[in-house]
């Protein structure tokens, strides 16, 4: 074992001699350089090895040869190695990205860097107070030289901020650690603490003074924009040393030295800080373009973040460590590899990372390093936020979990926006930039690293067993074969799912509930994945994200934990982030859609929290017995599960996801989906149970807002001109009307409810199908612009036109099933009101089908699509598969509602159907589907036989041959009425679908933005303000710690 | 003696974030840091006073048992290390007053407002 | 005795850092700083610290004033 | 104004935690543990007279390393922001001669300087003064010459060349400690000696010259840079 | 048919003029039969009356017409009011269908205007169909009927008084005369949906139109006015459901589609769920 002393003797000596090296030299000391750096790693990973793989004991180092407190000791435990282990990695990494920068430089560049990463070091190992101090000071000087590598002005600037508030900062720790010595007799940090410097006022003034220089340090908001402004002035190579390194390391400081103030009361400031910094740096964040200062700001907020993790740190216990942890080296490792980017692309605003489109690995690492930012699976920070919420809820401190989840979710906002742009802004001309070798290698260096750390903290959090693997492994599979080309990967893609469903199968034998949505996942997964050979080339990264979400909704329904249930539910969300964010103008609504998204899975994930904490079982079957604020948490996961659903108010979103994404896409994550929600929610409801008394109000106002979203759902169809957009709509309403009828909490209405379900899920596939196809074969998504297709797409009319009648809920199709069995729950359940609203929708959404087949199929044929022909077979075998399926469902209903029926009766007091073969009677009604089926269709034939009889001889008009108001119209244009026929309908009922909901979240956002925009005028640009700003704080920190306010 | 020189250290520290805080001329802002810098040295020294102690430095080997009559040795070590960082500081703030005024020929603060939001 | 040396002492260096903050020449204000420097070493040699009186005179008093005005003598020339 | 009352109430504010500090302190009656340690036990362990010698270069050494890194890295950073380009250096620079007396005095006093500086960390563990406080003399007599020579061209080879020597010797003593002796830059590498003679303290002394020289050299080089820096470009 | 030629005598009538003879319809009719259509616009072009004619034919045999008849309660067995109520829609679905295949503007536009109206008409029919299920527990027709039985006084129209005025209302859209009867709007648009269809198909649509006439007057003689014990009865009964539609029509004046929307949602809304408060 090499002694970590040793670190610093290397780092100095080699720092030292490379003075001796001229220009003529200069290789040589760039050799030394890396190599020094190289044997930092070395030492520390040994360490760390030792610690892990022996579990050694700490050790620790004498200097001098004396004890403690008369010498000074360093310590190296595991704790230690962890955090040098983190710094060194990210300083040879860092080394190498930057070396030619370094080099150009000059031998002192070098020796700056090396010592920067030395003094880290020893601030991390170094026991003593003074010594602490000495080595952070050395670390700030280091950092203000190395701003100024890029030699801007800029950089000056930031760099004469920096000194000055950091040189505040350590003046105020010295008096600290002079009146703490003065007071406790010692410079160790642990026997000041066992000094209880906090419990005399006298002494806790110390305390303030020392533990006030570290928070600063932390860069507290708002006393920060010295340390913002060196994000941004100084070489992204450097901002991933602060954030990477630097941040880790002052972390650590302070986990070190909080004890000093060890007492509840300045525990619970310092989490407040903490909190605030989370919130406000990323509040703040939401303004920002530009990309380093934006990765300063977020860098800022994680390590509020921490902070006030530590600061938790009594609640919760012995997994604080590991939380922090986890959240950590997501952080650090994100960090690093996000700055490294920014260092390639060299961009003044987040918008011209469009560029990152170029190069395929790096936009997949920009994505990783997102996601394991705001804490998406499997990223370590994903577990760490749920054992930290889990925890917190388990000790009741709800408002901390809201405070976290409220960042979180504003992190998301800003974070989302830029990966958008990334991946989908338009720009006339992508910036070029190069990729050398040794700037790629560190970032996927670190890539590699969050990946290793994502598989290791799973298992060290023991959620290895929990979570199948086996899809996301096929994911990573097809990832790996990704530059084959598309129909390939399709039928790899179908392959594997089709095996998988066979797989899975036997172990759901007698779950129907599951059998019936793993038909809906996986069937509908293998049907809309056949659409996908019409489609050529390679598709780069679509197979792996469908199959992403498709391993996401499969997870869910094997999921026997809240853990599992969430990890699939945030693995899906992004999976489909990915798969909208395709289309072509998709980007605005694939931002809106994971902002929804990522707001729901927090409610979700509080209301887990609150189950978990009454319970303290991560199954999913404490979901039923919630003792902790119950009412609260049914409502919490019930949102959740609407943002899925889109219901009333949660649903601006959908529209736009569903109408821009590319034509086989749209089925997927409408089709299927949604029925994620569905599933969440069918849970949560049977969780629930009849008659619980927490959750009488909520099922009251859900039903409501189901009524009123299928009202909106459907009028909001009726008014757009765009197919799929209008389709769209149609699925809002839908899902309207699913949640209505699940909230029912009747046997009935619950059999409604799957009824819609399944039929939803088959017309909705076809619909998106075939229009979908339409769209690309047209090249336009405005109604107007078709007209006529009936004679192009015969096949197409035809399965359009089903889909439409079972949607009107027409007898004889299943659609009709669902409206009857939904108005016998109806009047059972006594909801006549909201029964009418449904009604009335029902009715309206006459309106828009008969736009749709009218538009589309029907009227005048425009000329530039005379030569059109029939869209892809490959289309059509799914949608007529999915046909196949209405009319068994329509013909024989209870084949499959029966077993339904069956399955959920024990869940009810009473089974209020009864079948007797084909016939199913209610208290109020019956009905018998094949009867009616047989008379309507014979009388259908009839009389078709008999007009088709009567006017054999008809000869075919030409399309114009049509005269009004004395006039031949020539120009189809002219003739096809499409555009905004319900004119008159909007102008009488227009105000139900007026963008309120829309403008509601458009001012939140508006206000938000506008919110943080003032806020950062904080941020002025002055030194002084700055440093007003940090005097402020302290002084107001001190009045409220101890001045007795 | 030694309150005095203590209201002495702090009264200088606090003319020196005055001076931080409010005054234009960044080369100032300087000077007001070294006050600011002087006057936490002169308060470390001063918290290591023994009254009727004696400079840290012996003059003999102090026998077993009796504890030379000294003033506390550590404040002034420390203080001894702040006093040289405080130098490398200083010269670092000039060397970016240097750079600053090269760039805006001007040294007023309020000029340096490039990064802000 | 002590404590009148003291005394005055500290009202030099106060006086003299008022000077530095407030003189309208900055090389005064240089000079002002020394002397406060050079007040405070006399203060660490009556608190028994003849070490630290020796590097605040040296360094304190000495070099860092004249870095001020090698630097104030650049930006000087600067102007020029 | 607004700003005014402000700064005013946050000096207030700060003021109120020093009045606070102030209240809290009381004139000290006794040695801290760690000092009465020192006291007692400092000239037998070290064999130092000076105990703040003593402090700063063996039982709290690794902070004095810390220092002297803390002047590296300023020399450094200085050197590579402000570097010294003679090519574009103008030449047109009007430079007011030095007064007869000051180059007299720089060519007697810059040796005798330089002997004081040398004896001061020399003996630095006897008597006040150290490395410190001779670096600065030794820097005070670079300083000297570039008073009385502005055009004077500091040789950076040799200066980086003491500065790097003596910074590594500085190192591998304090190595040599840890394989010969308790830990990292213990000084008992060599026989404490007796105590109050030069040749005392084990290799105190010995680190202390290093500390000097480094020192010296470290903020010879400040100095030099700061003296030798073109002007600024118009 | 009969109630065709009736309403267009009484139209007359009101109007100052004569008007035509009981079987002006009737003649018609046949002369549309025989007339062979020698165009057609395409596969929907067919589809779209059937469509119609099932809508009308299909609400037919699903609704019992005469109380007690196992021969003309048709296959009631196998469906109950919801059933009929979305027969409805059918017939809607396919007139719109069948004239949009047309490609004439002006059925576009007709058909926006009517199924406009159409929507909202039915909010105020549903309300009352929600309230009779409440009344009377059940949605099967067969058994409202039954406990209609008895008397004038068992009658929806006393027993819910509400519920009968509210659907009364919403009867006068779906008959589609004045003054909702801008769908068909005889005058300003001479040459609405219906129009872009000759011969036979003319002649499906009038033999439809007729059928859901009758069909959905006997509905709500079934739902309101006690239903049918006999022929007799059934046929005075319709035929005064008729009527009432028809006077009124010729009273008002003609509706703005936006008008007409908002009217519905207005009086008889309010009064359908007046009809639902008294028994919830």
């Amino acid at each position: 074992m090499v002694a970590p002393i040793y670190i610093i003797a290397i780092a100095l000596g080699l720092a030292f001699t490379m003075g001796l090296f001229g220009k003529q030299l200069k290789n040589i000391a760039g050799v030394l350089f890396i190599a020094g750096l190289g044997s930092l790693t070395f030492i520390s990973g040994q360490w760390l090895w030792n610690f892990m793989v022996n579990s050694a004991a700490t050790e620790i180092i004498y200097t001098a040869g004396f004890k403690p407190p008369f010498a000074i000791v360093l310590q190296m435990g595991f704790e230690e190695a962890v955090l040098t282990t983190m710094i060194n990695v990210a300083g040879l990494l860092g080394a190498l990205y930057l070396f030619p920068l370094l080099d150009k430089k000059g031998n002192n560049a070098m020796m700056v860097y090396l010592i920067f990463i030395m003094s880290t070091n020893v601030a991390v190992m170094t026991s003593d107070i003074f010594n602490l101090f000495v080595f952070t000071e050395v670390e700030s000087i280091a950092l203000a030289g190395l701003i100024l590598l890029t030699g801007q002005s800029k950089a000056f600037q930031a760099g004469m901020k920096y000194l000055i508030v950091s040189g505040i900062s350590s003046g105020l720790l010295l008096l600290g650690i002079i009146f703490a010595y003065q007071f406790s007799g010692s410079l160790t940090i642990i026997d000041m603490i066992n000094a209880n410097l906090w419990a005399v006022k006298a002494s806790s003034i110390a305390a303030f003074l020392l533990i006030v220089a570290f928070i600063i340090e932390m860069k507290p908001f708002p006393a920060n924009g010295w340390g913002i402004d060196v994000y941004t002035a100084a070489h992204p190579g450097i901002g991933a040393m602060v954030s990477a390194a630097g941040a880790s390391a002052s972390l650590y400081v302070f986990y070190k030295v909080m004890p000093l103030v060890n007492g509840n009361d300045w525990y619970y400031f310092i989490a407040l800080i903490g909190a605030i910094t989370f919130v406000g740096s990323n509040l703040v964040a939401t303004r920002q373009e530009n990309p380093n200062r934006l990765l300063g700001y977020s860098s800022i907020g994680q390590v509020g973040f921490l902070m006030m993790i530590l600061g938790l740190q009594d609640v919760l216990g012995e997994r604080t460590l590991i939380i922090s942890f986890s959240i950590l080296i997501s952080h650090y490792a994100a960090k690093a590899g996000l700055f490294w980017i920014s260092g390639i692309l060299n961009a003044e605003n987040i918008k011209d990372w469009s560029a990152l489109r170029k190069n395929p690995i790096l936009l997949f690492l920009f994505g990783a390093f997102l996601f394991a930012l705001i804490g998406f699976p499997p990223f370590p920070s994903f577990f760490g936020k749920w054992e930290l919420i889990m925890t917190l809820s388990q000790t009741g401190n709800y408002s901390w979990i809201v405070v976290i989840l409220v960042a979180s979710f504003i992190e998301g906002i800003y974070l989302f926006r830029w990966l958008g742009y990334a991946i989908k802004l338009d720009h006339a001309q992508l910036p070029a930039f190069k990729t050398p070798w040794y700037q790629l290698i560190p970032i996927m260096s670190m890539g590699l690293i969050l990946f290793g750390m994502s598989a290791y903290l799973t298992h060290v959090f023991n959620f290895g067993p929990a979570i199948n693997y086996i899809p996301l492994l096929f994911v990573l599979a097809i990832f790996a074969i990704d530059f084959l080309p598309a129909y390939i990967k399709n039928t790899v893609s179908i392959a594997g799912i089709a095996y998988y469903t066979y797989y899975l199968w036997p172990s759901l034998e007698n779950d129907l509930l599951r059998q019936i949505f793993i038909g809906i996942f996986l069937g509908g997964a293998i049907l809309t994945l056949v659409a996908g050979y019409a489609k050529k080339g390679t598709r780069a990264g679509f197979y792996p994200m469908a199959l992403m979400m498709f391993a996401g909704l499969v997870g869910l329904i094997e999921a026997k934990s809240m853990l599992q249930f969430f990890f699939n539910w945030e693995l899906m969300t992004a999976g489909s982030y990915f798969l909208i964010i395709r289309g072509k103008r998709s980007m605005p609504h694939a931002y809106s859609y994971i902002l929804f998204s990522i707001a729901g899975a927090y409610a979700i994930l509080m209301g887990f929290g609150l189950a978990y904490g009454s319970q303290l079982n991560g199954n999913l079957d404490a979901l039923s017995q919630i003792s902790l604020l119950p009412a609260l948490a049914y409502s919490l996961l019930a949102v959740g599960f609407m943002t899925k659903t889109a219901s009333l108010g949660l649903h601006i979103w959908l529209p736009g996801a569903h109408g821009e994404a590319e034509s086989d896409v749209s089925p997927m994550v409408s089709a299927i989906l949604l029925k994620a929600g569905v599933f969440g929610l069918i849970l949560l409801f049977l969780s629930i149970g009849v008659d619980n008394p927490n959750a009488t109000t909520l099922l009251y106002v859900l039903g409501w807002v189901g009524a009123l979203t299928t009202l909106i759902g459907n009028m909001g169809a009726v008014f757009q001109e765009d197919a799929k957009r209008l389709l769209a709509y149609s699925s809002i309403g839908q899902l309207g009307y699913i949640l209505f009828a699940f909230t029912f909490m009747t046997h009935m209405g619950w059999l409604a409810g799957f009824t819609y379900t399944i039929n939803h899920f088959m017309f909705k596939a076809i619909l998106f199908l075939v229009i979908g196809g339409i769209v690309v074969k047209l090249g336009t998504h405005n109604m107007y612009e078709m007209g006529g297709m009936i004679k192009k797409m015969p096949f197409s009319f035809i399965a359009v036109l089903i889909s439409i009648i079972v949607i009107g809920g027409i007898p004889p199709l299943s659609g009709f099933a669902g409206k009857w069995l939904f108005y016998n729950a109806v009047i059972e359940k006594g909801w006549y009101f909201q029964g009418a609203i449904i009604f009335f929708a029902g009715i309206v959404a006459f309106l828009y089908l008969f736009k749709l087949i009218y538009s589309v199929f029907l009227g005048q044929l425009k000329d530039n699509h005379r030569n059109v022909k029939e869209i892809s077979a490959w289309i059509l075998i799914p949608s007529y598969i999915l046909i196949i399926g209405i009319m068994i469902f329509s013909a024989f209903p209870q084949y499959i509602l029966q077993p339904i029926s069956d399955m959920i009766a024990p869940h009810f007091q009473s089974e209020t159907i009864t079948w007797t073969g084909s016939l199913a009677t209610t208290s109020l009604g019956y009905w018998d589907a094949t009867t009616i089926m047989i008379v309507v269709g014979t009388a259908f034939m009839l009389l078709l036989g008999w007009l088709i009889w009567l006017s054999a001889k008809a000869q075919k008009v030409e399309q114009f041959n049509i005269v009004f108001a004395a006039e031949r119209p020539f120009r189809p244009e002219t003739t096809h009425v499409s555009y905004n026929i319900y004119a008159g309908y909007q102008k009488a009922l227009g105000w139900i679908v007026a963008p309120g909901i829309t403008n509601f979240w458009n001012t939140m956002s508006t206000n938000l933005l506008e919110f943080a925009g003032w806020t950062r005028r904080i941020y002025s640009g002055s030194i002084q303000n700055y440093t007003l700003h940090v005097i402020l704080f302290i002084v107001v920190f001190y009045l409220i710690s101890i001045g007795g306010l | 003696m030694e309150y005095i020189i203590l209201i002495t250290g702090l009264a200088l520290i606090l003319m020196g974030l005055y001076g931080i805080m409010y005054i234009k001329n960044i080369f100032r802002i300087v000077i007001a840091f070294a006050l600011f810098d002087t006057g936490i040295n002169i308060v470390m020294v001063t918290i290591g006073y023994l009254r009727n102690g004696m400079a840290p430095i012996l003059d003999k080997m102090p026998t077993e048992g009796t504890t030379p009559a000294i003033v506390d040795p550590v404040p002034q070590a420390l203080v001894l290390t702040s006093i040289v960082i405080g130098l490398g500081v200083s010269a670092l703030m000039l060397t970016y007053v240097l750079k600053l005024y090269e760039d805006k020929k001007s040294l007023d603060i309020n000029s340096f407002k490039d990064l802000k939001w | 005795m002590f404590i009148i040396i003291a005394i005055i002492l500290g009202v030099i260096s106060l006086v003299g850092g008022y000077i530095a903050l407030t003189n309208p020449k900055l090389s005064v204000g240089i000079i002002a700083t020394g002397i406060v420097s050079l007040v405070a070493s006399i203060l660490f040699l009556l608190l028994a610290a003849p070490d630290v009186a020796m590097t605040e005179a040296a360094i304190g008093s000495g070099l860092t004033t004249v870095i001020f005005f090698y630097v104030l003598n650049k930006i000087r020339q600067g102007n020029a | 104004m607004l700003k005014k009352i402000l700064i005013l109430f946050l000096l207030a504010g700060v003021g109120l935690i020093f009045f606070d500090l102030f209240q809290s302190y009381q004139s000290a009656s006794e040695l801290t543990t760690t000092a009465k340690y020192y006291a007692d036990n400092g000239a037998k362990e070290v064999g130092a007279a000076n105990l703040v010698s003593a402090i700063v270069v063996t039982y709290r050494g690794l902070d004095t390393l810390g220092e002297v890194s803390i002047l590296f890295v300023t020399a450094a950073i200085i050197s590579f922001v402000l570097k010294h380009k003679p090519e574009e250096e103008d030449k047109n620079r009007v430079i007011k001669p030095a007064s007869e007396i000051l180059n007299t005095a720089t060519v007697f006093l810059t040796p005798v300087m330089i002997m004081v500086g040398i004896y001061i960390f020399i003996n630095g563990h006897l008597t006040p003064g150290g490395g410190f406080q001779g670096g600065a003399v030794i820097a005070s007599a670079v300083l000297l010459i570039f008073l009385a020579n502005p055009k004077f061209h500091l040789n950076h080879s040799i200066i980086a060349f003491v500065e790097s020597i003596s910074g590594v010797a500085f190192v591998v003593v304090g190595a040599l400690g840890l394989i010969m002796a308790g830990g990292f830059l213990d000084n008992r590498i060599l026989g404490l000696g007796e105590f109050g003679t030069l040749f005392s303290a084990g290799a105190l002394p010995i680190i202390y010259i290093f500390i000097g020289l480094k020192v010296g050299a470290e903020l010879s080089n400040i100095v030099g840079i700061l003296a030798q820096e073109q002007n600024i470009k118009n | 048919m009969l109630m065709s030629s009736t309403m267009r005598r009484i139209i007359a009538r009101v109007s100052g003029r004569i008007g035509i003879p009981w079987y002006q319809p009737w003649i018609d009719l046949t002369k549309l039969y025989s007339l062979r259509t020698q165009i057609s616009h395409g596969t929907m072009f067919y589809l779209g009356p059937v469509f119609r004619l099932m809508g009308g034919v299909g609400m037919f045999l699903f609704m019992p017409m005469i109380f007690g008849s196992d021969l003309w309660s048709n296959y009631s067995f196998s469906g109950d009011l919801v059933l009929i109520l979305y027969f409805q829609f059918f017939g809607m679905l396919g007139m719109a269908l069948g004239a949009g295949e047309g490609g004439h503007p002006y059925s576009a536009i007709g058909i926006s205007r009517g199924l406009s109206q159409f929507t909202t008409i039915e909010v105020p029919m549903t309300l009352a169909v929600i309230s009779l299920a409440i009344q009377y527990d059940t949605l099967s027709i067969a058994k409202i009927v039954e406990a209609q039985q008895g008397g004038i006084m068992h009658w929806t129209l006393f027993t819910n008084p509400f519920a009968t005025v509210a659907a009364m209302l919403s009867l006068l859209g779906a008959f589609g005369h004045s003054p909702f009867n801008l769908v068909k709007a005889p005058n300003e648009i001479p040459i609405g949906p219906p129009t872009e269809y000759h011969g036979t198909f003319l002649g499906v649509l009038r033999t439809n139109s007729a059928i859901l006439h009758v069909a959905e007057a006997a509905l709500f003689m079934n739902l309101f006015f006690g239903g049918a014990s006999n022929w007799f009865e059934l046929i005075i009964k319709t035929f005064l459901i008729y009527f009432w539609s028809v006077f009124v029509g010729t009273v008002f004046p003609r509706f703005r589609i936006e008008q007409s929307v908002v009217w519905f949602l207005k009086w008889p809304t309010i009064i359908g769920i007046i009809a639902i408060i008294i028994y919830l």
